[in-house]
């Protein structure tokens, strides 16, 4: 596998930091992979935007931070709108329907997804959406397996929520099969 | 004016979190300000670091953001230099009371004219939901996940005993009693301190599972009493809303000019 | 009589927190679509301006 | 046995690290972007029968510290900027009373409150002249989680073989940054214990008579040998004395302890340097994106190398003169206006071919800022 | 055993001038932790800087000279890892409440089971008599040579505000009355503060007239007065003795051992 | 006019020199050996319509002076070693806010509480580094009482001008030693004053928008602009701000505004420099002993000069490099372990050519000390 | 009876503050010559240990 | 006039510091000489020893301590033990008899004085012991003349207490003449 490097964006309560290192910890513990994940905080901000970058690979990671993501996944227009022009050509644009209207010409696959929609359709409250993302992201670019991150989910997610991460996440893959 | 007049509109919507407490207090202290017929020019607002203070960036007043804890000792500089300025301190709970609580006692002590409002959410906001020392013995915080087995300070009788000559406190459900008491905070001639019940629903509220904002405020409008009131009486448990301290005492800053004349001398200020 | 005043929510500046909606005594505000409160019984408005004292964001004003 | 592999924070590792080490008493108080440490402490500690408590500022938690050393355990503080301009003074009462310390410092953008969330390295300088009169200090830093935890375990392992407190001097990247750590076995990698006496109970003890070896073995308050603790300057009974002797005497030994041994007490991790016409030095997360650069350049067939520091005082002077010697270049990459920069000139033989690339405005150093001084230095432009 | 055999008699005689009233809180400490039966090993003193706080340098027990006001962060780390210690933290009033005064509320606060002995001799003795916090409102030192207008703290009264669960008060002339509510104090499970009046003849009795180290003494007779005495009822502006607040509370350090045990573990200490 | 001759104490000149330029606030907190500018202070200044306040602690002092200084006064803090320390985070809010203020630190025997009546110049690179975060400052000495006014007199004229704060780095010899002092009359030695806008009511006024000569007007609190002062990185508004472009450039306007001019605002003194083989650098009162070995020296035909420096911080290095040029050899006399050495050693050209006479036991470096380095470098032997 | 103690006064650490004369409730205690702490009239002791109690310097002490 | 270095010893109460800087002010003030006036302090000791330096000239005074004393004044004996060994050859060496019991044997003029006892017979109390040494002193050696410290005194002491002092420094001024 040659490296991939991958941005989640969107708001403070969204858990797009969740997700990033819930993929990390994927690849690494599971996928036998290097994985590094960082992320940016607004000036001190409550609830602000968020970023959070995850750079996957076979090699030695060094340098951490994603500056043009194969996959970047936008959560809200505001992320789309700041951070869709830095896309690495050819790579995965993932946004939301809900809450992303993509607009912008970009190098790049592009996928909108109703994940938000689907979550509360099937789950009744958006908890748990970042999990669905995660499940169609993964699926779209086949960059860890599902199992590897059901069984982060079974070691982090406090087993009164398990289940309804497990279905999250299922939606996620659904969305994307359905979508490919 | 409205209570817009008094702010910095272009930051905002401000940073605080959706129904957190502190953007009441900083509406009802502007309209204590108002109701007082204050000039901008003549108010000093200094606050330390935490979310609480942030507060004064959003006011259209002479403001200042200092260290985390020091507020008090910077307002101590700006008031006792310059005596005629309004100088009004908002403060976190731990700003005030962790890393600030000399500087909180020894104003107390000192009489200064200076107001202090301490926004108490029983919590660090800024940092993330750490237990304050004012975080209830037993409740949950980051620090203190299993509960805290420190014992929280007893706001008022800390600023009693430390010597305080106006202490109050307030809820953040109770907006027009507190507009009634910072007004009557500044208006003291000494050091005034006012502890505003605030709720912090991101992290105090989050963790200990006490619902949204607005569960949280109804928890303020059923767990406080009016000092001396009929529902104090019958439920003793209860927290006491109210005007504890109302002493007059001689005043540092005055002394002070009364000392240079004395001395046979006068000052500008 | 004194004039009955407006209502007037500022969108942009309003979080959605739903503390005005939960204390307005006469049960005129509710939350709208995108989360923002709204006047939705302005007839019902004693104009009290409970829900402006305690708006944490200065998004509603009596006008 | 297999490895326990694990994907965590820095913070956290610094944790691991600790705990490995054998921590026993934390006192702290909340920080960005050190906030992590005292959190994760606040559950772990209790658990492994080891103590936590949330003090009421910094100084506080450095002193309590150095209190609950002085009974004979390991102990930990961590901060950020602000906090650790506040420890200066109890900082320095431990050199001077050589209590075993562990202080650490993931760095934030100053001065002042500055940018409370974004990477910097500005604090280095700080770590060793930060406290008043003359002194030596140790600081450490690490540039992955993995050596994060490796190094919070040295940083103990020091702290007790010299009985001085030691800085680990991390910066917000690190401290934040999730990847992959490897925890060692216990047993595997060496845990320095604390060195006590072995003068039995009626003996005359000397807390403060330096053994041949340079270390001063410690008996713990609550045992059989009562003595004085002071910041004083004092004998080697630990009561204050004003002989300038003594005093002579005993600042040299502080200072020497250390600085005498930089060279060989020295961490650092070196990549293609063998032939390297250009020399980068770097250390903590800036030394990621040096080495990217490295390995990048690598590939085009140009021969620059990078020197890692993970010690940086006492600052190691020997080791990077030598390692500089018949470079074209060196650069030096961190994220401050050019605090070990002006270390390592120092250091060399030829300080104007010492040149720095840098940047303190809160945003990550990349390669490709990297290169661009590279490129200028080469006279390839920019 | 005598108080001698409590002392490092190499550093004899002390640095303290004549009559200093430090040299009698030491020596009654010694009798009181005598009457406990306590062993010198399991004793740990702390103190911080100043005249007061030279003394665990002449007691053979284990001592730990700070830094100025820090005394009670240093024992509250050293209690805490080795919670069987008994720590006792000598004081002066500038070190205890000045600088140190943050420190002192969060002890009060915590209730760890620390004993602190308060010498106030309302001055800063040792750098040469500036004026402390516990110095009288009018009273002069060489920072308030005019009288100083700053107030005093109400030592019972911010001790009991911070949340001290005992509190007590006495003077160098009552010397039996030291020995047992200093005994009293270090028996207390929880964080006890003794006030002692000390004279320090050199700067505050010189500076304020005051006579000799026995007038201050006398002073410290006729103007003081047991708590509910007939005296006290009688001339109502004496300052009263004895043991103002002495309550059970958890004590911190034992319910941090209980949170190990909760948590299914267990400590050596 | 006859001149106003008096005799007194360091300490009391720094309070002379104070009130000539013009201070009005002071909060402090005694501490050996600078209790004395605290009490002569607290009398004088009510004498004088100025302000006088004992706070709690160092921190609080620092803190009261800067809040202070906002309403538009001169003020002072003075403090020691271990108060110092404590002031550190301050200072850097004060560096950071560029708030006019000036530290004293009349310097005792560290570290820890060390030696509190002895002295000594270990709090040298303290001065420089002890806030976290790159900055800088400015840092003056003295070696006389007559030069301990005038350097305080220069310490707020610095401040002023720069709005930044200003560390008097005196020692325990110059503080407490007492000789003959001439005060000049009113006018006599220039006073700079605060520097306010001009930008009248109603119109934008921009308090940290620099101007083209470097300086930054000032408008009072209580006066007609309301602004916002933070410790954060912040906009020319004031405003917090987390913009890269705005970092770098708040960071280096702080830093550069004093090290671009380090050799412009440099005081020091020369003595027998033109034909000296050995020239001597030191600052303080070790420069006494050393210019009294010149002179001895000197009446014997031996070629040796003083250079003596009332800048340290910014350090004047080019100003060192072109004296040191051509010597045989430099030898730094002071009264530490090599702290002023170490950057007299990086700036001059021959760094191998560089001594050191020190002591830091807390004695008063002699002439005797000092004669026998120069006679070992000089190859004579001990 | 319990056995009348004898009053020991170490001359070295005695500052001859004159607390124990002052406060001798039989005024058995003088300050000598050089200023030191003296028994003069053992005679008057009745042993309450006052003296000792009082004596900043642990000079005085009943045997 | 040569430079002349003097060191006042004692211990805490007898004001030998005052002592010193009344002389140095006198010299520098009234007779328009230079001098320099220092001390040492025990370790933050109160009451220990105290020991005050003094050097006067008409050069400007670079080196302000006194290693060998021109003029040595010890009014205890521990004073005197330390020091007396460190005296210039050929200095002047003022003791107090009350108090010092000069043994050793020194290259200097050793000259006791009972200015205690002569304090205490006329003015019935230790006060001013320090001026009438110094009265003795500059009889003794000519360094200021008595007006200057006449001069100082009056601008340094509260009046009360001047009357008292001014007969102390002629009390040693006499006992100085009688010995000469
Ligand atoms: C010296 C220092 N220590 C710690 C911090 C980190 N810090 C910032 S705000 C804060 C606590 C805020 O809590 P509080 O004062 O209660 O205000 P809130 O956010 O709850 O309103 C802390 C610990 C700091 N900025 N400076
Ligand atoms: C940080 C710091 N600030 C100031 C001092 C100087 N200092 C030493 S002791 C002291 C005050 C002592 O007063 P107190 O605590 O009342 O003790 P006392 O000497 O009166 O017994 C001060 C200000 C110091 N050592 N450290
Ligand atoms: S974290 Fe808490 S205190 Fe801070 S803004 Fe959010 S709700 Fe308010
Ligand atoms: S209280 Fe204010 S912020 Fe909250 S919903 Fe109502 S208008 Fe919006
Ligand atoms: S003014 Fe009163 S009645 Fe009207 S909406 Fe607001 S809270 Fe409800
Ligand atoms: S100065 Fe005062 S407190 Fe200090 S030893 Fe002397 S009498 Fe005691
Ligand atoms: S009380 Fe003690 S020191 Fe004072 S005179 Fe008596 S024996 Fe001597
Ligand atoms: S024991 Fe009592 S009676 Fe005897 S000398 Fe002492 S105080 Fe006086
Ligand atoms: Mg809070
Ligand atoms: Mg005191």
């Amino acid at each position: 596998m040659n490296t991939k490097r991958i941005v989640f964006s969107g708001s403070g309560g969204q858990g797009v930091i969740t997700a990033a290192i819930i993929l990390a910890e994927a690849a690494v513990i599971y996928e036998g992979l290097n994985a590094v994940q960082t992320q940016s905080y607004g000036p001190e901000a409550r609830g602000g935007a968020t970023k959070a970058d995850v750079v996957i690979s076979e090699e030695p990671i060094h340098y951490p931070k994603v500056i043009h993501p194969h996959i970047l996944v936008c959560l809200t227009q505001k992320a789309y709108n700041n951070f869709s022009g830095i896309i690495h050509p050819g790579g995965l644009l993932l946004t939301d329907s809900h809450y992303v209207k993509q607009e912008r010409k970009v190098d790049a696959r592009r996928v909108e997804l109703g994940m938000y929609r689907a979550v509360m359709d099937k789950i009744g409250k958006p908890i748990a959406f970042n999990i669905c993302m995660l499940g169609a992201m993964t699926r779209l670019t086949g960059l860890v397996r599902a199992e590897s991150i059901m069984e982060v989910l079974e070691t982090k997610i406090p087993v009164d929520f398990l289940e309804i991460n497990k279905r999250a996440l299922e939606i996620g893959l659904q969305l994307a099969e359905t979508h490919q | 004016m409205a209570v817009k007049d008094y702010l910095r509109q272009r930051f905002f919507p401000q940073i605080w979190c959706p129904g957190c407490g502190h953007g009441i207090v900083m509406a009802n202290m502007i309209r204590a300000i108002e109701r007082l017929r204050l000039k901008k020019d003549e108010i000093v607002v200094v606050s330390g670091i935490g979310c609480s203070s942030r507060m004064p960036g959003y006011l259209d007043f002479h403001t200042l953001h200092t260290l985390h804890g020091r507020a008090l000792a910077f307002a101590t500089g700006a008031k006792m230099s310059h005596p005629k300025l309004t100088v009004i301190v908002p403060m976190g709970d731990g700003d005030a009371l962790a890393i600030g609580g000399n500087h909180f006692i020894h104003a107390a002590r000192r009489n200064m004219d200076l107001t202090a409002i301490i926004m108490n959410n029983s919590i660090y906001g800024m940092t993330g939901g750490q237990s304050s020392p004012m975080t209830p013995f037993g409740k949950k915080a980051t620090t203190a996940t299993s509960g805290t087995i420190d014992h929280a300070f007893d706001f008022v009788g800390l600023a009693r005993g430390a010597g305080a000559s106006f202490v109050a406190r307030t809820t953040t459900y109770h907006a027009k009693e507190m507009i009634k008491i910072i007004a009557k905070a500044i208006k003291h001639k000494g050091f005034a301190v006012v502890e505003v019940m605030s709720q912090c629903p991101t992290y105090y509220g989050r963790k200990n599972k006490l619902g949204s904002a607005v569960d949280m405020m109804k928890r303020f409008k059923e767990g406080t009493a009016l000092i001396g009131s009929k529902k104090k009486a019958k439920h003793p448990d209860l927290i006491e809303r109210g005007i504890f301290v109302d002493e007059e005492r001689p005043e540092y800053s005055t002394s002070y000019l009364e000392l240079i004349e004395r001395l046979g001398n006068s000052t500008t200020y | 009589m004194r004039k009955k005043r407006k209502l007037a929510i500022n969108r942009e500046w309003c979080k959605g927190c739903g503390i005005c909606v939960a204390f307005c005594p006469k049960e005129v505000l509710v939350l709208d679509e995108q989360g923002k409160a709204c006047w939705a019984h302005p007839e019902k408005c004693k104009n009290c301006g409970l829900c402006e004292l305690r708006c944490p964001d200065v998004a509603i004003e009596l006008v | 046995m297999r490895a326990d592999v694990r994907f965590m924070q820095g913070n956290e590792a610094i944790v691991e690290g600790a705990l490995y080490a054998g921590l026993h008493f934390y006192a702290g108080y909340p920080i960005t972007p050190s906030t992590e440490i005292t959190e994760i402490l606040s559950e772990r500690l209790p658990g492994t029968g080891g103590k936590f408590i949330q003090m009421e500022d910094e100084i506080a938690s450095m002193c309590a510290i150095i209190g609950a050393s002085l009974t004979g355990f390991k102990v930990m503080t961590a901060t950020s900027g602000p906090g650790f301009s506040l420890m200066q003074e109890a900082i320095g009462y431990a050199v001077m009373t050589e209590v075993p310390s562990v202080v650490v410092n993931v760095q934030r953008g100053g001065p002042g409150t500055g940018l409370p969330t974004s990477v910097a390295q500005g604090d280095v300088m700080q770590a060793r002249w930060g406290t008043h009169g003359d002194h030596s200090i140790i600081g450490l830093t690490a540039s992955s989680v993995q050596d994060a935890f490796l190094m919070t375990v040295e940083a103990f392992n020091l702290a007790e073989t010299f009985r001085t407190p030691v800085i680990l001097l991390f910066d917000e990247l690190v401290g934040h940054m999730r990847e992959k750590v490897v925890i060692p076995q216990p047993g595997e990698i060496e845990v320095v214990e604390r060195l006590r006496t072995s003068v039995p109970q009626g003996t005359n003890y000397h807390p403060y008579l330096v053994r041949e070896d340079g270390r001063l073995p410690i008996s713990d308050f609550g045992g059989v040998h009562r003595y004085n603790v002071t910041g004083l300057v004092h004998d080697m009974w630990g009561f204050p004395s004003s002989d300038p002797k003594v005093a002579y005497d005993l600042i040299h030994h502080l200072v020497d302890k250390l600085e005498h041994r930089a060279d060989t007490i020295a961490h650092y991790k070196e990549y293609f340097t063998e032939d390297a016409e250009v020399l980068l030095i770097s250390y903590g997360s800036s030394a990621r994106s040096a080495l990217h650069m490295v390995e990048d350049r690598r590939k085009r067939g140009v021969k620059v190398g990078l020197l890692e520091l993970q010690s940086l005082w006492p600052f190691p002077g020997e080791t990077v003169r030598k390692k500089c010697e018949g470079r074209s270049h060196v650069l030096v990459v961190e994220m401050n206006m050019g605090q070990i920069y002006q270390e390592v000139k120092k250091a060399v033989s030829k300080p104007e071919k010492v040149f720095l690339a840098n940047r303190f405005d809160g945003v990550f150093i990349s390669p490709a800022d990297i290169l661009r001084l590279l490129n200028v230095i080469q006279g390839k432009g920019v």
